[in-house]
């Protein structure tokens, strides 16, 4: 049952990544990326892992989704409006080709590498959740809590970063570009 | 001078009046800049300056007393140790050593150069540079006091270019003509020259010896010299040695800065390039006389060197006009005949000329500088005449000295010089080619003097009597001149031919220094003179001085026709004799332009064309390639992406199927 | 679950290609920005699927999920910066294009 | 806190204090430059003091883990230590540098506070290459003493100073790369980043692989030395570069490439030396006589010092690779000579620079009439310069040629030419500066040296009046670890000819 769950999910995941890919409008894109998220939480549960896929729907399809959603709304791009008016296609095309090609070699090549790799079959029980809340609070506060609290850091910079980047420049309000490039 | 470190305030007196000097100069300055009146605070500085000299000359004098005290041979005093350079075996210390040649070198050092810097208490009053120009006498006689009594032949070569640093500085003195500072330049590059070669000799004698002290040395040589291998190195080393000596005692090849160094004032000219500084090349051979009478063939070069340098400088002082520059020549000349002497193994005749040619010579200068001073600067000898009546005490004087360089019978300059001759002679073969040159040369030596005596004594005046109103130099300048001329008239009982059955004094006083290199002189066989032929020879020497001297003397008497004559009559002979047979511009053509060509080829084409070139051509392919592949990088965030992308496909397939 | 962990290690490679595909071919920045997204879920996979295989029954090995954490977190800080340089680059170009941004050119 | 981290870091602090301090107060950040090298000037004269010259084992040891190369348990350690090898060296640079900062008060007028800033930082890096002996350490100050150069001459120099700049990096940052392939090379080989034990066990590698390592650690050296055909950056970086600058690199940034000749060419790689030393006493040699030839074309004062550098430079190289007692131990103090005398001539062009704003032969002549302790100070230094017995320059050229003449006395006799073209050179120059008639309307009313440039000079002077007359101290300073050298040299010949030998005694088997 489990299985069968696990490779339809695969396919969906998969489907709604090409639609992020291939959507025209960036809302669709955003809407597909979600879906992929789901299905990717869901296949983390199956795999045992419950604090990730908790963590996946929480912080990436509650909090970072939502961010490049309010930024689209915010620039208005919900039809491409401007963008469109600019190029012909959404698609690089000169790009297109070579990309696509990379991408087919990467996706081959990640392919070859895991057949190649010949597990053992997995040990840990199937069902049981891996990640215990406690374990990971443990392993977080202590072997890893250097790099927690330089992730504590990175946060705060991005926060100024984010502030700094993103704040109107109040003195040359008349020229949107100087501002811009100033900002 | 039982404390033995005493013997370290011989030079040091001087030292410290050099730098008491120094400071007196740059007061002065200050003074000057301040109210004007600085001429004060220079007026201690002869003071200071003679006090220090007389303080070396007592010392002198007291150590050269207990040196006489002491039993013939062990006449040696030596001062306490200065560990100057010590690396790994290597050990260069210096200490002070009197031993007879080093006591007559003292007491010629301190002696001479007290009585000159009195004289040029009164000869520099009123130049701006009074206190400077002690303070660089007192170097000079300190560096020159290192140079005589250093133990080791590095400290002697501290104050072998010390002393060319001073004569540097001196020639130089009045430095706002220009032409002073040049001369001062080429001395001391001739000067360098030579100390190159002297360099390479103590690099031999140390590979040789391990050591530099000169008693060490002096004491191994027979060993080392019957050991062909090393005998061979000992040949080369006495040579680069003797390449130094003609530096610095202005010998052929390098002897053409000694006359241009007459742009210095004149008590330079007295001390340092006539009485001390340029003997000091005698005084290393006699000083290392084993080393170089280890090789017959040394001394014939060293003998060879001599008489052709004092043939060059003799011929080229006789049509001089500058009276300084006869001079000059003629210590050229003299110093020739010092070596001449020293390649015929006359270690202590070549000693007792270079005193009797201090006494003399420094006398003669002084007193061409009472003459210049008289006649406001005035050089030409053409534009005086008939000044014995306007300077007598300086026409006496100057008579005693001119005397005595020309070998007039009984004075100093005879016995010494026919003492050299007559030791070349007995050294017979090839030698007596070169007594026949030296007795050209004392022919030679005697025309000149007497015509500079005449040219400038006698005859009508010929200066212009509107500017030049010619005067005696005040006592300050003339008593040294006084007690000069004594000393050149007396000095030959220092050394009494062996006809008047007196003991030679100097020589047997410098027995234990000479004695090793005599020894080995006397392997390859030994000469004596006969008292007749003695006797002979110093009538030959007798009547050639007499008759040159009235010849030179007569023909000058009259007036300068005679030079006007010769220009008119043979411009090319006049011209090669003034020119000191045109070896100076010789080495301008050959060496000195063609080096600087060679030095503004290297730096334009060499460096900056070929090297520089390189290097800026790599610069430039590097740039050219980076143009070629700036396609690449042409701005697109894609394009990056794909390279990187295309980079890690390729790194991921050679990892997984290489 | 019993399925082995090469295909989650096969949907990780296929995510990622996906997104490089997206990542190359897409002139829209918020797209590009998505398919980073993708990317570093397709990682993450990756990390989880290791730390599934070296776990036994007894110990689960918690390497994965921790780093997996720490992933979401750069994702999360980079999706942030990210948008506010588009912002940024709205103001400047009125464009969202990625071809307007060829500064860095040699 | 030990000695060596304290006198090696100093410098930093000062910079930290400098950076926090308002750069439009000017006179507090000189003060803070000038307080920081002072102190660390006393620690340097303390240190050299305390130091035992008769061992040749590291002094003042610091020896602290740091951190295990990644991949590989090769440890890389906080290592400092001095010895007879470096000692003057850091005695050197740490009294050299409160006078250079003295000198800037005249010539540093703009943006005061980056260059105190970058010239604190330079100290620490030259400190740091010459007590580091750590190689990933030293390898460290090496990069961080090259930068602050790049600025220096870029932003306060003369006006062809971009090329100057860019010239003086990549030449140097080539040189450094070569050195990173070979500083790889050998901790991968030995599995040890440690100096000592380095110089102890690389001279059991074979001499071909010795070869090679030895080549690239000469290259990179011999670069910023500069040795011969390498020293076209020096007369440019020189010539541009502010008074100070020059003043550094002709002080000690020259002398961390001679040091790491020594240390990196001969301590360790002794075979590889003994079969080069021929190339290098050559290469030494004509550059004595190349640089003095260039030095005697030049109408550029500055550019002139320059092109003596190179000749004297050549000395020391020659008389390190004679590999004999005399040589090495003249060598070592050659590089104190060079660094002050020429340290004192870039001095004094630059203060005459200052009120003339002209560095051409031909704008000069007389000034010894106006300037008077000017002329005093220049002449002494041209002395110092052209090896005058009684002065420092003797001492070392002495040794040097003794020992070049011990090994190969055709080298030594070519030097000797250099003895008499460095006083061609030298005389000329300062007869056309200081002697003949003031040809020039503007030199008549020069201001003469004021005390603080007299001042500033004076330590220099007093140092080599010092090294003339009693070398002794400083030439002892050296002997233990001179000693050692030394016998590992004769190791090394021994295998050498033993090596040469077999052949023949082979033959004379058959």
């Amino acid at each position: 049952m489990a299985e069968i769950l696990f490779y339809v999910l695969s396919a969906l995941a998969l489907l709604t990544g090409f639609g992020v890919v291939l959507a025209k409008s960036p809302m669709m894109s955003i809407l597909s990326l979600l879906g992929s998220f789901f299905c990717l939480a869901v296949i983390y549960l199956l795999a045992g892992f419950q604090f990730l896929a908790a963590a996946q729907i929480l912080v990436y399809a509650g909090a970072i989704l939502v961010l490049f959603l309010f930024v689209i709304m915010l620039l208005n791009l919900g039809d491409m409006g401007v963008v469109a008016e600019r190029s012909n296609s959404f698609l690089d095309s000169t790009a297109a080709r070579l990309g696509a090609a990379l991408a087919v070699g990467l996706g081959v090549i990640g392919l070859v590498a895991a057949s190649k790799a010949a597990f053992q079959p997995a040990q840990a029980e199937p069902g049981k959740a891996l990640d215990g809340l406690e374990a990971i609070a443990l392993q977080l506060f202590g072997r890893y809590s250097l790099a927690f609290e330089a992730a504590s850091i990175l946060l705060l910079a991005t926060m100024v970063a984010v502030i700094a980047l993103a704040k109107r420049q109040r003195k040359s309000g008349q020229n949107p570009t100087q501002n811009g490039g100033r900002a | 001078m039982g404390g033995t470190w005493l013997l370290w305030f011989i030079p040091l007196l001087p030292l410290f009046g050099a730098a008491a000097c120094g400071l007196i100069h740059f007061a002065t300055l200050a003074a000057q800049k301040g109210d004007g009146s600085g001429k004060r605070p220079s007026a201690l500085a002869p003071l200071v300056a003679c006090a220090a000299i007389a303080g070396s000359l007592g010392l002198s004098i007291a150590a050269f007393k207990e040196l006489a005290a002491l039993p013939a041979d062990a006449r040696v005093i030596e001062s306490a140790v200065w560990e100057w350079i010590h690396a790994g075996s290597l050990k260069l210390d210096i200490s002070l050593v009197v031993d007879p040649l080093s006591a007559v070198m003292l007491l010629v050092v301190t002696g001479v150069g007290f009585l000159i810097h009195v004289y040029s208490a009164g000869y520099m009053k009123g130049d701006p540079g009074y206190a400077k120009f002690f303070a660089y006498l007192n170097l000079f006689v300190f560096s020159m006091l290192m140079l005589v009594l250093s133990s080791s032949l590095v400290g002697l070569f501290v104050g072998w270019e010390g002393v060319g640093l001073c004569s540097y500085l001196l020639i130089g003195f009045w430095y706002e003509k220009g032409w002073p500072a040049e001369a001062g330049q080429k001395a001391f590059i001739a000067n360098r020259v030579g100390d190159a070669s002297f360099l390479i000799g103590s690099f031999i004698l140390i590979k040789l010896f391990g050591t530099l002290d000169m008693s060490d040395i002096n004491a191994a040589v027979a060993g080392v010299a019957s050991d062909p291998a090393k005998a061979w190195w000992l040949t080369v080393g006495a040579l680069c040695l003797f390449g130094g000596c003609t530096g610095k005692s202005a010998q052929l090849p390098l002897f053409t800065w000694l006359p241009d160094a007459m742009a210095g004032p004149t008590p330079v000219s007295a001390l340092i390039h006539a009485a001390t500084m340029v003997t000091a090349g005698v005084y290393l051979v006699v000083r290392l006389n084993p080393v170089f009478a280890a090789d017959p063939a040394v001394m014939t070069v060293i003998g060879t060197v001599g008489a052709l340098t004092a043939l060059i400088g003799g011929t080229s002082a006789i049509f001089q006009r500058d009276i300084k520059k006869v001079l000059a020549y003629s210590t050229v000349s003299q110093l020739g005949y010092m070596f001449l002497g020293l390649g015929s193994g006359a270690f202590a005749s070549a000693i007792f000329h270079l005193v009797t040619h201090a006494f003399f010579k420094g006398l003669l200068f002084l007193g061409a500088g009472s003459v210049i001073h008289g006649m406001h600067d005035e050089q030409d000898m053409h534009k005086m005449g008939g000044l014995k009546h306007h300077m007598p005490k300086t026409f006496a004087t100057f008579l005693a000295g001119a005397a005595a360089l020309s070998g007039l019978p009984l004075l100093s300059g005879f016995f010494s010089k026919d003492e050299i001759l007559a030791h070349t002679f007995a050294h017979g073969g090839f030698h007596q080619v070169l007594w026949g040159i030296g007795i050209v040369t004392a022919a030679i030596t005697a025309y000149y003097t007497w015509r500079m005596v005449a040219l400038t004594f006698f005859g009508k005046e010929r200066f212009d009597h509107h500017h030049v109103h010619p005067h005696e130099s005040p006592a300050v300048m003339w008593v040294p001149l006084a007690v000069l001329a004594v000393l050149s008239v007396f000095g030959g009982v220092l050394g009494l031919p062996p006809v008047f059955h007196v003991a030679h004094q100097l020589e047997t006083w410098l027995e234990p220094v000479t004695a090793p290199g005599k020894a080995l002189l006397a392997m390859h066989g030994t000469h004596t003179l006969s008292h007749a032929a003695e006797w002979a020879l110093l009538g030959l020497g007798s009547v050639i001085a007499l008759v040159f001297a009235t010849l030179g003397f007569r023909a000058y008497v009259g007036g300068t026709a005679r030079d006007e004559n010769v220009e008119r009559t043979k411009p090319a002979l006049a011209d090669f004799l003034v020119g000191a047979w045109k070896i100076d511009a010789k080495y301008y053509a050959v060496i000195v332009y063609p080096a600087k060509l060679v030095a503004f080829v290297t730096a334009v084409f060499v460096d900056q064309f070929a090297i520089d070139g390189l290097v800026n051509g790599a610069g430039g392919l590097a740039t050219a390639t980076g143009n070629r592949l700036k396609i690449l990088v042409d701005g697109s965030l894609k394009s990056y992406a794909l390279w990187i992308g295309a980079g890690a496909v390729l790194l991921a397939f050679l990892w997984m199927f290489v | 679950m019993n399925v082995p962990s090469e295909h989650l290690l096969y949907l990780a490679a296929g995510l990622f290609a996906i997104g490089v595909l997206g990542f190359l071919i897409r002139r829209n920045v918020i797209v590009v920005l998505m398919c980073i997204e993708l990317m570093l879920n397709a990682a993450n996979l990756t990390f989880l699927a290791a730390s599934r295989q070296h776990s036994t029954a007894q110990a689960a090995n918690l390497d994965g999920p921790v780093f997996a954490i720490f992933v979401i977190l750069v994702a999360a800080c980079e999706a942030a910066v990210g948008l506010a340089l588009i912002i940024a680059l709205f103001r400047l170009k009125q464009s969202v294009e990625a071809d307007s941004l060829s500064e860095m050119k040699g | 806190m030990d000695q060596l981290t304290l006198i090696t870091f100093l410098p930093l602090v000062g910079a930290l204090l400098v950076l926090l301090t308002p750069a439009s107060q000017e006179k507090a950040l000189r003060a803070i430059a000038l307080v920081t090298t002072l102190v660390v000037a006393v620690l340097g004269v303390q240190l050299y003091l305390a130091f035992d010259g008769s061992s040749a084992a590291l002094q003042f040891l610091v020896d602290k883990a740091w951190f295990v190369l990644p991949g590989s348990a090769i440890p890389v350690r906080y290592k400092l230590g001095v010895d007879g090898l470096s000692i003057l060296m850091v005695a050197l640079t740490a009294v050299m540098m409160p006078t250079v900062i003295l000198s800037t008060w005249g010539h540093v007028h703009k943006r005061v506070k980056e260059f105190m800033l970058w010239m604190l930082v330079m100290q620490t890096g030259m400190l740091g290459v010459f007590v580091a002996h750590d190689l990933v350490l030293f390898y460290f100050f090496w990069e961080v003493s090259l930068i602050p150069l790049y600025f220096i001459v870029g932003i306060w120099g003369g006006e062809r100073r971009l090329y100057a700049t860019i010239k003086f990096f990549l030449y140097t940052l080539a040189g450094s790369l070569v050195m990173l392939v070979a500083v790889i090379a050998i901790i991968y080989q030995f599995r040890t980043a440690d100096i000592p034990t380095l110089c102890e066990q690389a001279s059991s590698l074979a001499l071909s692989k010795q070869v090679w390592l030895f080549a690239a650690f000469a290259l990179a050296f011999s670069i910023k030395v500069p040795l011969l055909p390498f020293h076209t950056w020096l007369a440019d970086a020189h010539t541009e570069a502010p008074t100070s600058g020059s003043v550094v690199l002709a002080g000690v940034l020259l002398k961390m490439g001679t040091y790491g000749l020594l240390r990196f060419g001969i301590d360790m790689f002794p075979g590889a030396a003994l079969e080069h030393a021929p190339l290098f006493m050559a290469l030494g040699a004509i550059g004595i006589v190349y640089g003095a030839f260039l030095a005697m074309a030049q109408t550029d004062v500055k550019r002139l010092i320059a092109c003596s550098s190179v000749s004297h430079l050549g000395y020391v190289v020659l008389g390190m690779f004679a590999l004999t007692y005399a040589g090495l131990s003249g060598s070592i103090l050659q590089m104190v000579n060079h660094g002050i005398s020429t340290g004192l001539l870039f001095l004094l062009i630059g203060m005459i620079y200052e009120r003339r704003h002209t560095r051409a032969l031909d704008q000069f002549g007389g000034i010894a009439a106006t300037m008077p302790i000017f002329a005093f100070f220049l002449v002494f230094t041209v002395l110092s310069s052209a090896a005058l017995p009684g002065l420092n320059g003797f001492v070392g050229e002495y040794l040097i040629l003794l020992g070049a003449f011990q090994a190969k006395p055709l080298w030594a006799i070519i030097a000797v030419l250099g003895v008499i073209f460095g006083a061609v050179y030298l005389l000329m120059a300062t007869r056309r500066v200081l002697f003949g008639p003031v040809t020039h309307e503007e030199n008549k009313h020069l201001e003469d040296l004021n005390a603080r440039e007299v001042v500033l000079m004076l330590p220099l002077v007093i140092l080599a009046v010092w090294i003339g007359f009693q070398p002794k101290p400083f030439l002892d300073r050296t002997q233990g670890s001179l000693e050692r050298l030394v016998q590992k040299i004769e190791v090394a010949r021994g295998a050498q000819n033993a090596s040469l030998e077999v052949p023949t005694t082979e033959e004379s088997v058959r």
